[in-house]
């Protein structure tokens, strides 16, 4: 394991989400179920991170501040859609402002399911994040 | 005179939500604020055009994921309402109960990201911590965390057992028990006094001609709360409990953050005081089967966490509603918000911003 | 409609000390008695429990006061109300310039807009022909 | 104004350093789902008749249906897990569960996911724009 | 030895005459640069020639005494005359009074024969404080003189009016020069108070050289104070006329005063405080920064303010132990703390300089009060490390007013992206101001180290105003730090500015960054050779070992700091970064430093300093640190009159 | 030699035990709020992570002032204790400090900015503290010296309980700990986002973190000071320091720069003036 795979720093984005899967990601750094056990700190910015979570779907307006976000994260960098709207749209795929999920956008590596999506699969979706990570720095290496 | 621009969101950890704030400083004195927001909106309300009537609701508590179970009840109400049906006593007693703890879930998540932004991490760690055992009842009594689902238009869909009601209230003593400390926090910490006390004062004068709702009109010294004045979400339940809003008079930051923990309190005692009260017994009546199309139109408010909320529908007798309106609260603080931020620290802007407890996600739909 | 009249109207609600809960606007979609559409405009004041309603048919083209002027915590319904369905607003004090929700589809509630979709999701057929007043189709056969 | 020297958290954080923490060791520890967890909706080919309810049904549009190929298909990616399906299934042919669903990666996503904008893709200009005094 | 320093007097004032009359710019151009060549060459023949032992010695020739006197008598009544007619026309009343009073005095004397015939063969004085001062004087002198030749042909586009004035401004700058040079070298009291008027109408003519009411109520408010502290030096040499050899200033400042010439030391005192612009006289200077930049640059390093501290310095020994002594200690510190707060406050970069220029004075004041050996150690080496930092700056600052057309600090951001020869330069004068190794830093510290040995109270006091007043020029110059070493996407004409900048200007800056740096270099050897060797002198008794630290380790800091622009340099010529790719909260920032703002617009990301609003209010502790100083003043001022009476 | 010795063992050892001492402030801010937090190490790998990871560089300039923001850091604490002169380092200590706002400054981007500009006022709230505490140190010892110290028979502590207790207060703003983490925050939610490392990624921010584990050390040495006529007990009484000052982290919200700065200016004022003013009157 390198210090990749122990020191995960996460970038959270919210889409345009119901605020379901964001307090679903921030539960995940509260106590009970506490991700800095892996090293993960929600790091708040771009610059610092390695992983970015996306709750909620792409629409007209975000498509600017994904790309800028995405662009900004040094490599080597993994992008994990959380919940069903980060993963296809999911309820509102039909509304008239949404364009979908965030592969729209970004190239997304881990899909993490659910409406809201739940810690543990959050977790779940952080933990095959740094294994992505992990095979993009052996990559770029 | 040139000054410091900030660029505050659309991506900024401080806020949950994307808003976009350009603040114009000068030392980190806010002299000017611009906001924007819109980076949310999905347009749901157009969803009525493609989403039958039966499965609007699950596109309305999709609204927002931290008052998600009073907006699917909201929509049931306005649509009971246009249809005529009769909801079983139990079931608006259910409603209630489930109510009253979405709205301490929602108290004790704000609370917690409200300590976070004055820099309390252990505070905000401890209030989500709490919350956690809220969000178990959920998930047992509803089956899911957030996003529950549990309403349809006639009533409920689950009943929950008169035991797990009697678990759920001692399960609540003990959360209030605990929370008696955190109260005790919010009240007397010096340091979170500093951050919040005469910081962002809306005088009760403002908070009116601003149309300021729910927590933020109530910090303010107005006796606003919808569970009160409206009864539309509860027919008079609410009276029967002796339900008294909680009012404040100092209208700052710390007045705002000290109306929530009392409605955490009160919250707990409302839920006991409506278990006592409900009938009682197993096999009660918690739906009634509705039949037909809705044809008509309402103007529903209640009572959200946040504030009032109000829904307008209007249906023309076909599986497809022909307009559905939602107003949430934040929709209508954020004027009042736009006004505090003005003349403020940067450091306080945080607080400002989120003591009127905004979700976004509401406001634009 | 008429401006002053109106605005008296408003402005003896603040004085009164009630307040503005909801300026909501529903579109109308083309039929007889409005061959290009409408919109439906309703502006709602509560006091305590009370609430009443001063409801406007407004053709496309009219222009709405603003009611600012009176209820400061109007201009955001009030952006709303112009950037999603169109509708003419004059005097509103804190003009976000159709920032406000910048959608992809532009006036998505327009009748016009509505109209496409539902002729794109096939509940309305494109000849458009349908019955007066409130101007949604009637319901399709759900089979 | 309250005492400057209290600090009435203290007691919170000396109790909690020496009890164990309130953490749930996911994923050492798995906790078991709630009896009546909405989880996964399961489908069962042998008795669906493709009557398509469920489909038009469901908010999501996350179920195809095709009554022609006899297929059937529910993108859990899309999927809001609201049950509603399961509900009106007249055959009792989908039918909800408390299992998580499992996260995907890129490779398990049908179509290997798509892969985003060409443009975001790309590394950073290396041009110094307007580079300390490059000119 | 003799000949060289009347030469260094005499030459300035004769080419400063010709000046005023020459008219043709390339004329005037030769004649200052072959002038200034002269100054300088005689200054460093003059600091070659000392014999490293104090020197006295007369006019070359056999001037008659007689003469003298009557020259001086004439030069004040000159003076004096001028003086009066510039006030009448502005009617301002004040100054001619205060001329006439000192005109008064020297005519009584002379006339009454009260005045004590000077040691024909003690008229000057060069010991290694002169040598300092000389140094200084005619080295960074000459600098701020070539500088101006470009500086000035910029400013009169940016002052029209003042075009055809550039000729007496020329000749002013050498007259003010050989004035100072007399300043330095005087060691007959009646003399040396020519010279010291002399400075003081200098002054006052470059200050209101555009003669906008502004301006000119600026240069009366320079004279006056100027003049009050000269009539003090004049009641001073009154006090001493009668004392046998008590107008010779080294008899006088030999060691510690009697009770007899307290009073005069005292009143001597007053005019140094006066001239070294310490409180209460502090808002001339900042009065002065209205003028050119040349002038500011020479008033603040190397002329006028440097006379006051020069002869504070010259009466440490006198004033060492007195209550005189500790009010001018007290006045030197609390200006240097009252100005430290006042321009944490201030966003006119000419106007911190002239906060940081009375600050530094002040602590030399500081120094000269307490007087013993190790303080005056400190005040000459800061004497020494403010001339050559500040005339830096001050030039640097003029040509950036030139070309950015402003002094506002909030303007110069980005300024290594848009001028990044100059910006070296500012930095290089900024680090020389407060940043360890250099010189003014390493002063600083042997100050505390010197204050820690003051007895009672005032050790503790000396070290609280210390502390803060440290800090607090942190604060001040690293704001300015900021602005300077701060880069952004600028627009491509904007990094074409610097190629304006004339080669008058380049090479006066640059010969002044290098001699920034060689100070600081080199303040080993000046400690060993000149400071030290004169604090021994003045007190008779050597100072501690001041520099503790190896002058190994200061080397290898500076090596280090130094390390650090020329590393920063080597990285400018790297590819791989972006100046727009900065944090903006997820929105597009592009070229011109623009964003993405609210409501759909896009936004120039513009950034202002802290100001410490609200905490510190830099006018009220101006006032209430002239107020203070005043009083002590008065005390002082007291003192003489009570004893004149 | 001795010197050299002791220099070269800093140098090497102050960056482990700062680091060591991170990772334990971690696990214990962890278990305080009820989590189990990070690995001991975890500030190691966190460091190890952003040296393999790429930088983002927005200006060429932010990266040597870094480096001369841990050089200057490491040569403070190695000039206290290789015996150069106390009062001297301080300026030194001042300059690694302001190497770090510059780096921040010369981004012209707000966040980074107000980083800086705060940063520049924590400078200038503690500044006057650790003058006045190493003035007071060299006046009760009558050394100037680290070693200098160590030998006096004089009792810093003893001598110096107001400037120890001041100590105590200043080091929660150099610590960057709440209530004084004003200029930079491990914190999620921060108005400024990290502030001073807001454009920083990749070995930049890596730099920073080295820098702050020598200065801990600094901080320790400098506590070693007050404890002179033992060591190990220094290093104790300062281990009891930073426990307290975690407890405080974590029981206290952020307060605003105006208040650190005026609270910081008040303590030094009172409790080391004072401290000072005694020492100058008992002297005689």
């Amino acid at each position: 394991m390198s210090f990749f795979a122990r020191s995960p720093w996460i970038l959270h984005y919210d889409g345009s989400s119901c605020n379901g899967c964001d307090i679903e990601v921030l539960a995940c750094l509260t106590p009970l179920y506490d991700v800095e056990r892996f090293g993960v700190i929600n790091t708040g910015n771009p610059k610092h991170a390695d992983i970015l979570l996306v709750t909620g779907s792409v629409n007209e307006r975000n498509v600017e501040i994904l790309g800028n976000l995405y662009r900004q994260m040094p490599d080597p960098k993994v992008v994990v859609a959380v919940g069903a709207c980060a993963c296809s749209g999911g309820i509102f795929a039909r509304a008239y402002n949404v364009q979908g999920g965030i592969d729209q956008v970004l190239p997304v590596d881990v899909y993490v399911p659910g409406c809201a999506a739940r810690p543990e699969s959050i977790i779940d979706g952080v933990v095959q994040a740094i294994a992505v990570l992990e095979r993009k720095r052996e990559a770029a290496a | 005179m040139k000054r410091t621009v900030v660029p505050m969101g659309p991506q900024h950890p401080v806020l949950p939500e994307p808003l976009v704030l350009d603040l114009i400083l000068e030392d980190e004195r806010v002299v000017d604020a611009v906001p924007t927001i819109g980076y949310i909106h999905r347009g749901l309300e157009a969803m009525v055009e493609r989403v039958e009537y039966t499965e609007m609701g699950f596109v309305v508590e999709r609204i927002c994921g931290i008052c998600s179970f009073q907006h699917g009840m909201g929509y049931c109400l306005a649509l009971e309402r246009i249809m005529g049906v009769e909801v079983p006593d139990r079931a608006r007693w259910l409603r209630l109960v489930w109510a009253e703890l979405a709205r301490i879930q929602s108290h004790l998540l704000w609370l917690g990201l409200g300590a976070d932004a004055f820099g309390f991490e252990h505070l905000f760690m401890h209030c989500w911590r709490m919350r956690e055992r809220l969000l178990d009842i959920f998930e047992a009594t509803t089956g899911g965390r957030i996003i529950h689902s549990v309403n349809r238009i006639g009533g409920v869909k689950r009943d929950i057992a008169d035991p797990e009601l009697a678990a759920i209230v001692a399960s609540l003593r003990e959360l209030g028990e605990g929370f008696a400390e955190t109260a005790r926090v919010f009240r007397t910490d010096p340091s979170i006094h500093h951050r919040l006390a005469r910081v962002g004062v809306l005088p009760a004068a403002d908070a009116h001609a601003l149309g300021a709702v729910g927590p933020m009109a109530r910090a303010s010294g107005i006796r606003l709360d919808t569970r009160l004045d409206a009864g539309a979400d509860s027919g008079g339940l609410y009276e029967a409990l002796g339900f008294e809003p909680v009012v404040e008079q100092d209208g700052d930051c710390l007045a705002r953050v000290l109306v929530r923990v009392r409605e955490v309190e009160q919250s707990i005692e409302l839920v006991r005081r409506a278990v006592e009260r409900m009938p009682k017994g197993e096999g009660l009546p918690i739906e009634t089967k509705v039949r037909g199309v809705p044809d008509g139109e309402t103007f529903l408010r209640l009572e959200q966490p946040r504030g009032e909320v109000v829904y307008f529908v209007r249906a023309n007798g076909s599986r497809f509603l022909e307009r559905l309106r939602v107003r949430t609260p934040t929709f209508a603080n954020i004027p009042a918000m736009i006004r505090l931020v003005k003349g403020c620290d940067l450091a306080d802007v945080p607080n400002i911003v989120l003591t009127i407890d905004p979700c976004i996600s509401c406001t634009e739909r | 409609m008429d401006g002053g009249a109106f605005l008296d109207r408003v402005a003896a609600y603040a004085r009164d000390g009630w307040r503005l809960v909801l300026i909501n606007t529903t579109a109308v979609l083309p039929g007889e008695a409005t061959p290009d559409g409408a919109f439906d405009v309703s502006w709602s004041f509560a006091r305590g429990a009370e609430l009443e309603h001063l409801a406007e048919r407004v053709l496309p083209g009219e222009a709405v006061p603003s009611i600012s002027g009176s209820f400061p915590g109007a201009f955001l319904y009030e952006n709303e109300m112009r950037e999603l369905f169109g509708v003419e607003v004059t005097g509103i004090d804190v003009d976000l310039q159709g920032q406000l929700y910048r959608t992809a589809t532009r006036v998505p509630f327009s009748p016009s807009a509505i109209r496409a979709r539902l002729e794109a999701t096939g509940r309305l057929e494109r000849s458009g022909g349908h019955g007066p007043g409130t101007g949604h189709p009637k319901p399709e056969a759900t089979a | 104004m309250p005492n400057p020297l209290a600090l009435p958290m203290v007691r919170r954080s000396v109790r909690n350093l020496f009890s164990p923490p309130a953490t749930r060791r996911y994923p050492s520890h798995v906790r078991a789902a709630f009896p009546g967890a909405r989880g996964t909706v399961e489908f069962d080919l042998s008795t669906c008749v493709f009557c398509n309810l469920c489909a038009r049904r469901c908010p999501a549009v996350a179920i195809t249906c095709d009554r022609e190929h006899w297929t059937f298909a529910i993108d859990q990616l899309r999927c809001i897990a609201c049950g509603v399906c399961a509900e009106v299934c007249n055959k009792g042919s989908l039918r909800m569960t408390t299992e998580r669903r499992a996260v995907r990666g890129q490779l398990d996503v049908p179509g290997g996911g798509r892969p985003g904008r060409e443009e975001w893709r790309k590394p950073a200009p290396a041009v110094a724009a307007g580079g300390a005094g490059e000119g | 030895m003799s000949d060289l320093v009347v030469l260094l007097i005499a030459f300035p004032l004769a080419v400063g005459a010709l000046l005023l009359v020459v008219r043709d710019a390339a004329a005037r151009n030769a004649v200052v640069v072959a002038a200034c060549a002269v100054v300088a060459v005689a200054t460093v023949a003059a600091a070659l020639s000392f014999p490293n032992a104090p020197a006295f010695f007369g006019l070359p020739g056999a001037v008659p005494l007689g003469a003298l006197d009557s020259a001086i008598l004439t030069a004040e009544a000159g003076l004096a005359l001028f003086v009066v007619v510039v006030g009448l026309r502005h009617r301002r009343p004040l100054g001619p009074a205060m001329a006439l009073a000192q005109l008064g005095i020297a005519a009584w004397l002379e006339l009454t024969g009260r005045l004590n015939e000077p040691d024909p063969g003690r008229l000057f004085w060069f010991d290694r404080l002169t040598l300092v001062l000389v140094l200084i004087v005619g080295l960074v002198g000459p600098a701020i003189c070539v500088h101006a030749l470009g500086y000035m042909r910029d400013y009169q586009r940016s002052y029209p009016r003042t075009r055809g004035r550039r000729t007496s401004f020329f000749g002013l700058l050498f007259i003010f020069l050989g004035a100072m040079f007399g300043l330095v070298t005087s060691n007959d009291l009646p003399l040396l108070h020519v010279f010291w008027e002399a400075t003081t109408l200098c002054s006052f003519l470059l200050i209101g050289y555009t003669r906008t009411e502004e301006t000119i109520g600026y240069a009366f408010r320079a004279l006056e104070m100027n003049l009050l502290g000269g009539l003090g030096f004049s009641v001073a040499i009154l006090l001493l006329a009668g004392q046998p050899g008590g107008l010779d200033l080294a008899r006088l400042t030999s060691g510690p005063a009697g009770s007899a010439v307290l009073p005069a030391v005292a009143l001597l005192a007053l005019a140094g405080l006066a001239k070294s612009a310490q409180m209460p006289f502090s808002s001339w200077l900042l009065g002065a920064m209205h003028a050119p930049s040349p002038t500011s640059a020479l008033l603040h390093s190397s002329t006028m303010v440097k006379a006051g501290v020069f002869l504070l310095l010259r009466l440490a020994p006198a004033m060492a132990g007195s209550a005189v002594g500790s009010l001018v200690a007290f006045v030197g510190l609390l200006t240097f703390l009252a100005v430290s707060f006042a321009a944490v406050t201030e966003r006119n970069t000419k106007t911190v300089l002239a906060y940081s220029t009375i600050a530094s004075l002040g602590l030399v004041t500081g120094c000269a009060g307490v007087g013993v050996p190790e303080t005056v150690w400190v005040g000459v080496l800061i004497v020494i490390f403010h001339a050559v930092a500040k005339s830096l700056l001050f030039l640097v600052v003029g040509t950036l007013e030139n070309r950015l057309y402003t002094k506002d600090m909030e303007q110069f951001d980005g300024l290594l992206s848009r001028m990044r020869r100059l910006s070296v330069l500012a930095l290089t004068g900024i680090a020389g101001m407060f940043i360890a190794p250099f010189g003014l830093v390493i002063a600083k510290w042997a100050a505390i180290k010197a204050f820690l040995d003051v007895p009672g109270w005032q050790g503790a006091a000396f070290l609280l105003v210390m502390a803060f007043g440290s800090s607090l020029t942190i604060f001040y110059w690293g704001k300015l730090l900021l602005k300077v070493l701060s880069t952004r996407a600028v627009a491509a004409e904007e990094r074409t500015l610097e190629a304006r900048v004339s080669r008058f200007e380049w090479a006066a800056e640059t010969a002044l960054a290098a001699a920034v740096v060689a100070v600081a270099a080199g303040v080993g050897l000046i400690s060993e050779h000149v400071v030290t060797p004169y604090a021994s002198a003045a007190f008779h008794a050597p100072p501690r070992t001041m520099l503790a630290i190896p002058p190994l380790t200061i080397g290898l800091l500076l090596l280090a700091v130094l390390a650090l622009p020329v590393l920063a340099l080597w990285a400018s010529r790297r590819t791989d970064y972006d100046l727009t790719d900065f944090y903006a909260s997820g929105r597009t920032a592009s070229a011109g430093h623009r964003i993405g703002g609210a409501l759909g617009t896009t936004r120039q990301v513009t950034l202002r300093n802290y100001y410490l609003e609200g905490i510190v209010d830099g006018r009220l502790v101006f006032r209430a640190g002239t107020l203070v100083c005043g009083l002590l003043l008065a005390v002082l001022v007291g003192q003489g009159l009570v004893s004149l009476a | 030699m001795n010197d050299v010795l002791v220099t070269a063992l800093f140098l090497l050892l102050a960056p482990l035990a700062g680091g060591v001492l991170a990772g334990a402030d971690r696990v214990v801010t962890a278990r305080m709020q009820g989590r189990v937090g990070p690995p001991l190490g975890q500030p190691f790998y966190d460091v190890g992570k952003l040296l393999q990871k790429d930088a983002r560089q927005v200006n060429p300039v932010a990266e040597p002032l870094l480096l001369g923001h841990l050089a200057f850091m490491a040569l403070s604490g190695a000039l206290v204790v290789g015996g150069a002169d106390l009062l001297f380092t301080v300026f030194v200590f001042a300059l690694a400090a302001l190497c770090l706002v510059l780096a921040a400054g010369s981004v012209s981007s707000p966040f980074s900015h107000a980083g800086a500009e705060r940063e520049l006022i924590v400078l200038l709230a503690t500044e006057p503290f650790f003058i006045l505490m190493l003035a007071a140190v060299c006046k009760a010892t009558g050394a100037s010296t680290y070693g200098g110290v160590l030998a006096s028979p004089v009792a810093v502590a003893a001598a110096l309980p107001g400037v120890l207790l001041a100590f105590l207060f200043v080091a929660t703003i150099k610590l960057r700990k709440s209530p004084f983490d004003v200029s930079a925050s491990h914190h999620p939610h921060q108005e400024l986002v990290n502030g001073l490392t807001s454009d920083l990624s990749g070995r930049l921010i890596a730099w920073v973190h080295l820098a702050h584990w020598y200065e801990t050390a600094l901080l320790a040495v400098f506590v070693t000071l007050f404890f002179n006529w033992s060591v190990p007990l220094g290093l104790a009484a300062f281990l009891a320091a930073y426990a307290l000052e975690v407890l405080v982290d974590n029981s206290t919200s952020r307060a605003k720069w105006q208040l650190v700065l005026r609270s910081s200016w008040a303590v030094t004022l009172v409790f080391t003036g004072g401290n000072l003013l005694a020492l100058f009157l008992l002297a005689r």
